[in-house]
Parts: structure tokens; C-alpha cells; sequence
């Protein structure tokens, strides 16, 4: 057991899937002889290679492209997005082609490749560099959108992204990317990709978010225990498409209070799927509102003002507050 | 202003067998008899086949339809040229390099009747369904390109076949800049048939031919008459040597016209003349291979009928088991959206067949 | 008074535009000589010439970035996406310029154009030629969505949109182009973009939808009120961003029961967006849960198998009834 | 094999003044002494105010900043060349383009400091904000030369600025594509300094020069020395009077090196050597400026002197005027995010004037 960093558990499962599978290739901006801008490709062009550690030129559509081309010429292909902001021009790629090739072909063909993309704000990034805009992957089916929290959490869904048959896309918090360090274990471990994972346990509300809110989400819960004396369950989504409403369910049948916080704008998110889900299957349970805590309906600011419109520990204790007392 | 001139470049251009039927000696390549005979009967293939269709078409037996009638030369001989190493990595409008690498008639008919069945891959062979977003196939064959490469498979190419209107797309750029770099396997065949649905060549793009954008990368690029067998056999040889035996990518234009309209549901005469399409009708890659084949004195009117009625009847043949088969599921979607299932589709696909059977019920 | 199709309503929407303003032309694949695959843009290049009715090389984001400068440039250009399925290589473009050229400058700049394209199934066409993905635009902060469903809301919807001083991005229903006839008056009209139609006053139900679906839709309502002796209240939200929730709600207390019927899949859609609304605003009214009718989360099918995906009247009304009777 | 060429292009270099200062008279352009110093001005500003920057970000006073140290002449110079009708649509490494354009240092200041007011519109002057997205820009410029022929805005040009990484973009490609069919008038000047982050010039293209991708649009090009202030000065005058003139859009590669870190969040020691930063150090653009104005006998030690204590006193000043502008209010970004306003934002905005106020108080 090390206590690493997220940066250093994302590194740790490369190497490991790397070590084990010729076929594992990771390709993007300055993933090579840099390491990626956030370090997150470390030592792995050292000790694979330029033939699998492939620094590409500067396209996007050129990287999911060749991506795609590749996972069906039998590779698996981990590339990189630069930037979560810098994503929308695969958008045709992933709609069209990497989330559709299975089924348009019956299941002859399939395109198991992961894009891994550092995404949210926080870190007192310039434009582009602070978004968080998983509702438009996880309105693509075929696709899986996952967004890990934690160190562990990150290394484990990883292994399980790069061994998924699918394409994944895997969204790194990187407002959390060297916030914290927690216990990996040693040896490779998996979360199954679809699964919520219950942080804690609780009775008198659901608190539900993913990627870097759990942080402050996990501040906001732990004070609010103690102010309010409640019990409050914790779901970390982990994987927002498909979406594990099973343990949403499960959970607001008992507590019958939720609040869901997201750190996209709230217009057609993931905490309107999650909010219609509850609809759809726990609606008689709720004995208040489901409450949305998320960015509001505005461009992504820049730098210096996008801590005003970020969902803060303070807001989200509100919320459960509100809604444990309506 | 003087300045030095630092680079040259150059584009060259290629014809062998006119449209009279002359042949360049010079360059005529040896083509064994058989082969040529064999090109001729897939180039016929193609053409019956797409008439075809377009009277399939016209019945409401089949959907939307793009022919690629007056291009067999540029998509058929280099798909001859190809072998069970190679993968091909087409848009839509090469049906018949479809069938030579080994995808059956049915499959076709399967796919413009808007079945998935239609995309399923022909045993032993690596073609990718039918692309339809323009351009974006081009970057998946430099990626297949570079897991050859990868995997050391020796002696194998990428074909990736595009239109004229395809250039324009920013996957192309990024293709071929992509294949320049990695030195990818790719043969890159642009089938310029002058026309992206009602949009003329000359609007689509400045330049004067589109083999000279392969320059802004340092891919060789070649113009080709596309209508003359010979000459797609002669360039599309030498690209697939030099990407087998790893000199990289090639671009090469294939000048021909699309004879028809875009698609059955395009009316050509909107926009271009009678003229120009009649213009066109003697170079038509049939006539002048046919009269290649009688030049070489291995072809008569016998023969050619012969020919003619057999691959009639392979027709009828792939039009009769196609339209035996019915009991088509529309559930199994539910099966192939994910590699693995989630309980949510679960859910969903007992919805769906619930509703089905309620639809049935009242309907 | 004329009645015409949604083709010819939309053409004559262009026609009054182009011929008051100089300012607005019309660009994209196809849309001059050939007069738009649909015929939408008929008679255009005649009337107003090659400056004005470009014919573009066929690059979507070059039409649509292209766009953008001539906006800046103080012009207003309606382009045409020849069908939404390629609507995904402008999301770049859309996300990081269109839609944040006026914020990010606070106002100094803007990008007044619209994008029209033909939306949806049903047509028996191609592949990517059926989509309906309005939720990746509706996330977009900074943009608005319209979705006309009618000859004469289409043409009053568009005169708006290209008067409107923002990004608009205009979806029609082609399975709705001829389907049927409507009157349209002879003066200009407008149609305010952010507000919903109450197509049909009711009381014991509310179904909300837009676009396509308001055919099966109302087919649906009428049979059903004669079959359940129920009075319907029928929403046309026409705009699905900003979404009118005035309206939603309104109704919702009114009612306490609602169906949405959408052709696009289920997660994270505008579906979802409706739903959290009215749990935000107004879930103390309802008396069942909002029934969900739509696309399933497959891949869209090859055409085919497309009707059999796609809410059918059958379907919704078997989904109003249980929704009343619950 | 033999094929009939058809089609040459070239690509030509241009280098007036080298770096020990030696001047090629055949191609000298004539240029006003005063115009020469104020280029010259401009040039020691964009340095000086780079470098302060580098400071004020080492101190946390600003964000993330990328210097574009070593690249004035490829920027700097042309923007002296554009007048009040002139659009610029830049990237992000040209703040002394921006500065000679109107834009204020206060400006700028703001934008590197996260603060939307950055991006405002500088009065009488048509710069559009900084574009991060590399190579989107481009479109926008040709986008903005369409309108400029089609309102018949006479004597007026857009330049265009990006990296040599951004060539590798689909948008770059249909920009230039779209401004050979438009006969757009745009420059294009690439500013190739080498690098794309880590990724050195030859990983970006195989192409050996940049200029020759104008070739696969009919738009010509050119490479320049773009640490020559005289070659930049004729190569962009040229290409500015072209597009003023209808004779449409040109491509200007010009040379020049990144001297610094990519952004000040990048460490270069990890990619590139100091031996090849040091090999760039004689070529620098102010250095050669300064021998030219020597050698024309018009600037000496004093001059210089005075210049620059003038230049960092304006430096100065526009950074206390930064400092002191406090108060800026977040709450406006709901004003802006439309032209009108919904009333669900009007609703957020009230609710997030509720939770600072609340924020406020718990705090
Ligand atoms: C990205 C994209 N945009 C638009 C279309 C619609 N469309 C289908 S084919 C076509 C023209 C293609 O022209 P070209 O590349 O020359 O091929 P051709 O049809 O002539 O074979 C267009 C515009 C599409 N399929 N994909
Ligand atoms: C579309 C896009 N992809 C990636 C990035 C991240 N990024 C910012 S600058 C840069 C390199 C740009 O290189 P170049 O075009 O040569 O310009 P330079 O930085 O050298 O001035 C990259 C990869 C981006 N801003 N936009
Ligand atoms: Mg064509
Ligand atoms: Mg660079």
C-alpha cells in the first residue's frame, strides 16, 4: 500500500495495463517526452516507447480518429484530451462512429478504447480549461462516461475503463488531481464500471454528486452531521452513463431526501436524469423536493470569478438543511 | 518581389489507355489475361448490380441509394489489387470494391433496406461498414494503418476510399497529416467525380487538382485518369507497394464522374446540364476496358454475353435470398449497444417488448 | 392566408428576412443551386444571388465558423446543417465561441446567426440522417434552441430566431416538412423564442412536447380524451432552451399528471430537464409520477427498424391512460 | 515510372536583414525613419511588458501567461502595417499585436488575470478576444473577410494569427480552404516558433516548410525569416495589399523561435535542450531591429536609454491602474449570457445573489 496522489494512481494503472498488454497504446498532446501536462503520463514513454507512448500532432479529431482505427485494427488505444474543453471536437467521432461501430455492425465490430480527459474548474485555469460537460457524453448511447473521486477510486476504474469492451470516456477531476492522497492498494485492482459506490451510510437524506464536487460534498456532509445532528447517506456516482439508479433508488426509498450536486450548469444535466430517474421509480418516497446544488445556466466564467458559481461546501450544507427541514 | 525559391514540388498525371482506347506502350503495365478479365467482370458486376438496385429502388424494394455507376475503374481496380491482409476503409460510394473484398450482394441489399445485417463484417476479410459522415473514415484507416505497423503484420495496406467533396473536411487534413507523420500504410483514394451532391469541383476547392494536396503533408500524390483501368492499376499498384513495404501513404485523384444522380433521392438536373453528363459517357471505364480486352484480342461479343447473363443471374440470385429473408428483430438492438449489459438496458428492452406486444395487440 | 407546408413556411420565412435585410444570408452545402436537399431554401440564389445564397465546400465547421465571423463582422447568417447528424462537428465552434463571444466580452461582441437544421427519424433515410440530439445544444449556456412543429410556428419562429440577437440554433422536424398543410397569414409574424404554446386547454392531464412528436402526439390526445373522457392539456414548447417552466408548471397544478413525449433517447434529454423542473417548482401538485415517452438508449437504428423505436401514438396514449388511472 | 508532370508549384523564402545585421539591398524596403523606430517602439514594449508579466505571475498577482518572447518581429511588425479598417484575429501568443492595435495593457492585464473584462472591445478597433481554441480562429478571419468584400468595406484586411501546432487542425485547413474559394481577404501568418508545447516542428508535419500547405488551396505562401522586421515588414505589407485589393488571401510562415516556457504553467527543460534556446539567442528580432537602426544611423545608445525607462514608466503605470481597479462584480455574467434576458436566469441570478449574501454571512 502507497498513499498516492490522483495524479500518481491514474500513472500507477497506465503502467500496470501497459506492463501486462502489448496492445495498450496512449496517445495525445504531449503525453510523451512531457508527460502529459499534469505529469499524469510519467515514465511511461521511458520504459515503453515512442510505438506505444505516441506524442501526436495537435488535432482532436486526428487523435479519436486514429483512435478508433486502431482499437479496430485490435489495439486499445488510452488517448488523451488535452483538456475536457477541447473535447468537442471529437463529438462527431464518438457520436458517429466509436459509440455506434458495435451496433450498426450487430456486434462484428467494437471499439474498446478509453479517452481520458482532465475536466472542471478550480484550479485558476485561462477559458476552455474549467468546464465540466459530461451531460453531452452521457447522452450518447453506447457510451460509457465515467468520473472517478479519489485516488483509489481513479486507478481501479481505469484498469476496468482499459479492460471495458466499450469506449469509455473517463473524465479526471483535475481540481482534485493533486489535492489529496489516499492507500492504493498494491495489487491491480477494479471497480466495476456502472456502479454508484455508497460512501456512507445514513437515514435521513441522500446526498449525490461525483468527480471533484465530492470533495467539498464530503466537507458539507461531515459539518452537517454535526450541526444538524442527521444521518446522511453518500452516493458517489462514480460512473454517470450508464447511470447505477438502482442505488439512487434503494437509497431515497429509505431516506426519502435527496440533494444532487453537480458542478456542470444545471440545464439538461446529469442531475436532471438523476432527478427524473427518482421520478420514474422512487417518486412516492420523496417527502421533499430533490434539490439541485449546481453551476448556474452561465458561460463557464473565467478564472477569477468561477469560485462564485462553483457549488461550495457552505451552499451545499444549505441545501441538505432545507431539504432535511422542509 | 524576388525572393529565393527554396522548395518544388510537382504534380504528375497519369492516363495509359485513352478513351479511344489507345494505349500508351510505354507505360502499359503486364497484367496477366486472367486478371484483366476478372477486373472487367467485377467492373460489370458493380454496374449491373447498381442498375439493379436503382430499379429496386424505384419499386420501394430498397431505401435511398447512392450508384456509383461511371466510377468502377476508380474503386474496383484497386480493390482488385488488394489482398486478404489489407483492409479497406470505405465511404459510400464503392459498393463494388465491397463485393470483390468479400462482402456478399445480400449484405448490400440488407444495408439500403436499413438493416443492421447490412454492416455485419464478411468472413475473413477487414472491411469497415459503409462511413457516411464525410470524411471521418479516412482517420480510422490511418489508425488501422498504424496497428499493422504495430502488430508487424508484413505486407499489408490500408485502402480508404473518399469523394472530391471529402477534401474539404478537416478529417481529411487531419488524416493525411496524421499518415505523413506515422508514415502509415494508407493508400488514400479520392474518386473526384467532379460533383459533392450539386456542388462543382471548382467550388469546392481552389486548387487545381486535389493530388496536390498531398504536398502540405510530403504524402506523393498523383493524379490519375479514373475512368482508365490501366492507369488506376499502374498507381494504385505502386502505392500499395510502397505502403507494404513501409514508404508510407499515398494520395492518388481519381478523375471520373459520377454518371447518375447522388443519391435516389437527388435530382441532378438541377444543377448540371445534359451536356456535361454526355460529355462523360465515352470515357465510361467499361467501354474502354472492354476494348482493351478485344485490343488484346482475349475478348468477343460471345463472351461478353456470356459474362453479361451469368452475372444476371448472381443478381437475381442475391435479390431472391434477400428478399426471402424476413423475421428481422428489432429487440436485439437492446444486445449489441454495449459489449457488456447494464440493468438499465434490461429494464429498457422488457419495456420495449412489452410496448411491442401492446402495439400488436391493439394495432 | 396560404396554406402551405413547413418547407414552403420556412422558405418564406427566408424570403421575407432576405428581402428586408441585407444583412442576412443564407449558406451551407447545397442550399443555392440545388435549393437545399429539402428544397427549404427555394428560389433564394434566383431572388438574392451568389453573395447571399452560398453555396459552401462541405465542411461543417468551416460553415459554421465561418458564420461566426460574419456575425462579428455585423452581418446575419442563417446556415444550414444539411442534417443534425452533422451537426456534432460545429459543437466546438458552438460551445467555445458562439455561444460565449457576448459573456466573455460582456457584451461588447455577439454572434447573432442561426443554424437551421433538419432534425429526426421517420423518413426512411440513411444513417445519421435520424438523429434527434437537442439536449447536446440545450446544455449549452449562451445558445437557444427552437424546435417548431407546425408551417406557421416554424415560419414565425424563424423570423424570430433571425431577428434574435443571440446563437440560435433552429431544429425542424423533416418528418414534419410535408406532412401536412397549415395556414400561415399573409403579414409577417413572430413567435417570442423562450415560450411555450398551450396547444389545447385541459384539466385532468398535462402532455407536453415539441417538434415531431406533436403529430403522434396529438393523434394520441384526441383519441384518448374520446377514449378516457379526459380533458388534455397539450404543450408545444416550440423552445426546449431556455425551457419555459412558467408554463410547465402552470399546468402542472393545475393538472398534477404529465406525460412528455420526445423522439430523442431518454438520458440526460430535455425529458429529464422537464421532469427536475417540475420537481423543483411544483412537485407538491403531483398526483403520479411524470410518465416518460421516449426513444430508448440504443444507438439510432438503421431505418429499418426505426419506427419501431420511436413513440408511437399506441405508446403514448397507452402512457397518458396509466398515468391517470394511477 | 514515367508520368506526364503537370502542375509545379514552389515555395520561396524570404530574409532581408540576417542576423549579424547584413542587409540584402535588392530587397531592402523603403521604410519612414519614424515608422522604423516606432516598429522598433513596439517591439521593446511587447518585450518589456512580457517580462513583466512573467513577474507579476511569479508573484501571483496574474494567471497562467504565455510569453511570446523572441516572436515580436512576427507579430509586432505586421500589426504596425494595419490600419483602422483592419480586423485582427489572433490567438494567444501576440499581446503586442493586440497593444498596437488598440487594445490597452490594463486589458490585458485583466484577461491574464481571469477577469472577463479582459475581453472587452477596444474602442475604434476590430480585435477579437483571445482565442484559446487552437486553430478556430482561423474561420472566424475568413468568416470576417467575407463580410468586409460583401459590405464593401474598401482598403480593409483581416490577419489572422496562430501556431505552427495549429496547422494541424481541421479548422485551419477548411479556413484556408474557404478563403481560396472566397478570395477572402485574409493574411494567414503562422507563427512557427518551433514548438507546440513539447511537440517540436517536424513531429507537427511532415511537410518541410509550412508555406507550402497554401499549395492545396491555391493561396500562396511564403516562408519568412520571422525574426526579421524587414522581411516581415514586406512579406506582410504584400499580402495586406493583396487582400486589399481583391486579390485574396495569403499564407505567411514566419520563422521564429519560443524562446520561453510554452505557458508559465509549462517547464521546457523536460523537451528541448538550452543549447538550442541559446542557438536562437543571436537571432533575436530586437536585437537585429536595433543594428538596422543603427546602421541607418538613426538610434543611438541615448535613444534607446530613454525608450526604454519611457516604456516601462507606461508599464508601470498600466500596472498600478490594474492593481487599483477593485470591485469587480460576478453577478453580471447572468446579464450577459444573452442579449435578453429568460426569466429562469433572472431566477438564478436572484438565487445567487442569495447564496453570496449568505456565503458572506456564514463567512
Ligand atoms: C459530414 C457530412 N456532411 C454532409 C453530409 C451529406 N452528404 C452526403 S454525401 C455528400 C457529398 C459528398 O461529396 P463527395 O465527397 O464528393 O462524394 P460523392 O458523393 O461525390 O461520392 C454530402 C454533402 C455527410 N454525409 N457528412
Ligand atoms: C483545440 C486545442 N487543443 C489543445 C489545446 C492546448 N494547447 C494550447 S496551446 C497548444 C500548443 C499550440 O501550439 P502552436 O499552435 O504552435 O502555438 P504556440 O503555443 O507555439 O504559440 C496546445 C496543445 C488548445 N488550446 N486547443
Ligand atoms: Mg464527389
Ligand atoms: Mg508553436
Amino acid at each position: 500500500m502507497a498513499k498516492l496522489n490522483m495524479v500518481q494512481a491514474i500513472n500507477l494503472a497506465l503502467h500496470e495495463k501497459m506492463k501486462h498488454d502489448d496492445d495498450v497504446v496512449v496517445l495525445g498532446e504531449d503525453v510523451g517526452v512531457d508527460e502529459g501536462v499534469f505529469r499524469v503520463t510519467a515514465g511511461l514513454l521511458n520504459e515503453y516507447g515512442e510505438k506505444r507512448v505516441i506524442d501526436t500532432p495537435l488535432a482532436e479529431s486526428g487523435i479519436i480518429g486514429t483512435s478508433i482505427g486502431m482499437a479496430l485494427g485490435g489495439m486499445k488505444p488510452v488517448c488523451e484530451m488535452q483538456f475536457s474543453g477541447f473535447s468537442y471536437l471529437i463529438m462527431h467521432q464518438l457520436e458517429g462512429h466509436a459509440s455506434r461501430m458495435r451496433q450498426r455492425s450487430l456486434g462484428a465490430w467494437n471499439v474498446p478504447l478509453v479517452v481520458r480527459m482532465p475536466y472542471g474548474g478550480g484550479i485558476r485555469a485561462m477559458e476552455h480549461h474549467s468546464e465540466s460537460r459530461e451531460a453531452f457524453y452521457a447522452h450518447i448511447p453506447g457510451i460509457k462516461t465515467v468520473i472517478p473521486s479519489s485516488p483509489r477510486n481513479a486507478r481501479a476504474l481505469l484498469i476496468s475503463a482499459i479492460e471495458d469492451p466499450d469506449p469509455v470516456i473517463f473524465m479526471e477531476p483535475k481540481r482534485s488531481y493533486r489535492a489529496f492522497r489516499e492507500e492504493v492498494p498494491d495489487e491491480m485492482e477494479r471497480m466495476e464500471i456502472g456502479k454508484a459506490q455508497i460512501v456512507r451510510k445514513g437515514s435521513d437524506i441522500t446526498v449525490i454528486s461525483w468527480g471533484a464536487m465530492m470533495r467539498p460534498v464530503i466537507k458539507a456532509v461531515e459539518e452537517s452531521e454535526k450541526e444538524l445532528n442527521a444521518k446522511i447517506e453518500l452516493i458517489d456516482m462514480l460512473t454517470v452513463s450508464p447511470l447505477d439508479d438502482a442505488a439512487i433508488v434503494e437509497s431515497v426509498r429509505k431516506t426519502g431526501r435527496v440533494v444532487v450536486v453537480q458542478e456542470a450548469p444545471k440545464n439538461v444535466s446529469i442531475s436532471s436524469e438523476i432527478v427524473a430517474r427518482i421520478n420514474d421509480k422512487a417518486l412516492l418516497y420523496l417527502e421533499a423536493p430533490v434539490k439541485r446544488v449546481t453551476n448556474y445556466d452561465v458561460v463557464t466564467p473565467y478564472f477569477s470569478r468561477e469560485m462564485d458559481f462553483m457549488p461550495s461546501p457552505g451552499r451545499i450544507k444549505r441545501a441538505i438543511k432545507e431539504t432535511i427541514e422542509f | 518581389m524576388p525572393k529565393k525559391i527554396t522548395n518544388r514540388f510537382s504534380v504528375s498525371y497519369l492516363q495509359i489507355l485513352d478513351e479511344n482506347g489507345k494505349v500508351d506502350k510505354k507505360l502499359e503495365p503486364k497484367i496477366p489475361e486472367e486478371d484483366l478479365i476478372s477486373m472487367y467482370r467485377w467492373m460489370v458486376l458493380a454496374r449491373e448490380f447498381d442498375e439493379r438496385m436503382l430499379k429496386l429502388q424505384r419499386q420501394g424494394r430498397i431505401g435511398t441509394f447512392g450508384p456509383s455507376i461511371g466510377q468502377e475503374a476508380a474503386h474496383c481496380v484497386p480493390a482488385c489489387l488488394m489482398n486478404e491482409k489489407d483492409w479497406m476503409v470505405g465511404a459510400f460510394r464503392e459498393v463494388g470494391a465491397r463485393l470483390i473484398r468479400g462482402e456478399t450482394m445480400e449484405q448490400s441489399l440488407y444495408f439500403y433496406n436499413g438493416y443492421e445485417e447490412g454492416s455485419e463484417k464478411p468472413k475473413g476479410s477487414n472491411i469497415l461498414p459503409v462511413s457516411i459522415i464525410v470524411g471521418a473514415q479516412t482517420l480510422h484507416a490511418v489508425g488501422v494503418g498504424y496497428s499493422l505497423k504495430y502488430r508487424n503484420v508484413k505486407d499489408a495496406a490500408v485502402v480508404t476510399f473518399f469523394g472530391d467533396g471529402a477534401t474539404s473536411e478537416g478529417d481529411f487534413h487531419e488524416a493525411m497529416n496524421f499518415a505523413g507523420v506515422w508514415q502509415a500504410p494508407v493508400v488514400f483514394i479520392c474518386q473526384n467525380n467532379q460533383w459533392a451532391i450539386s456542388l462543382p469541383r471548382h467550388k469546392q476547392t481552389r486548387s487545381v487538382t486535389i493530388a496536390q494536396k498531398g504536398i502540405a503533408y510530403d504524402v506523393p500524390g498523383i493524379q490519375v485518369d479514373g475512368n482508365d483501368p490501366l492507369a488506376m492499376y499502374v498507381a494504385a499498384k505502386e502505392a500499395l507497394e510502397r505502403a507494404r513495404n513501409g514508404g508510407g501513404p499515398t494520395l492518388i485523384e481519381a478523375v471520373t464522374f459520377r454518371m447518375m444522380m447522388h443519391t435516389t433521392a437527388d435530382d441532378p438536373t438541377k444543377y448540371r446540364t445534359d451536356k456535361e453528363v454526355e460529355g462523360w459517357k465515352p470515357k465510361d471505364p467499361l467501354i474502354r476496358m472492354k476494348k482493351y480486352l478485344e485490343y488484346k484480342d482475349i475478348w468477343n461479343d460471345a463472351m461478353e454475353e456470356e459474362m453479361r447473363s451469368e452475372v444476371r443471374k448472381e443478381i437475381d440470385k442475391a435479390v431472391k435470398n434477400f428478399e426471402a429473408k424476413t423475421g428481422f428483430d428489432s429487440s436485439i438492438l437492446f444486445d449489441h449497444t454495449y459489449g457488456d449489459r447494464h440493468y438499465t438496458l434490461n429494464e429498457e428492452k422488457a419495456e420495449f417488448l412489452a410496448e411491442q406486444a401492446k402495439e400488436t395487440a391493439n394495432g
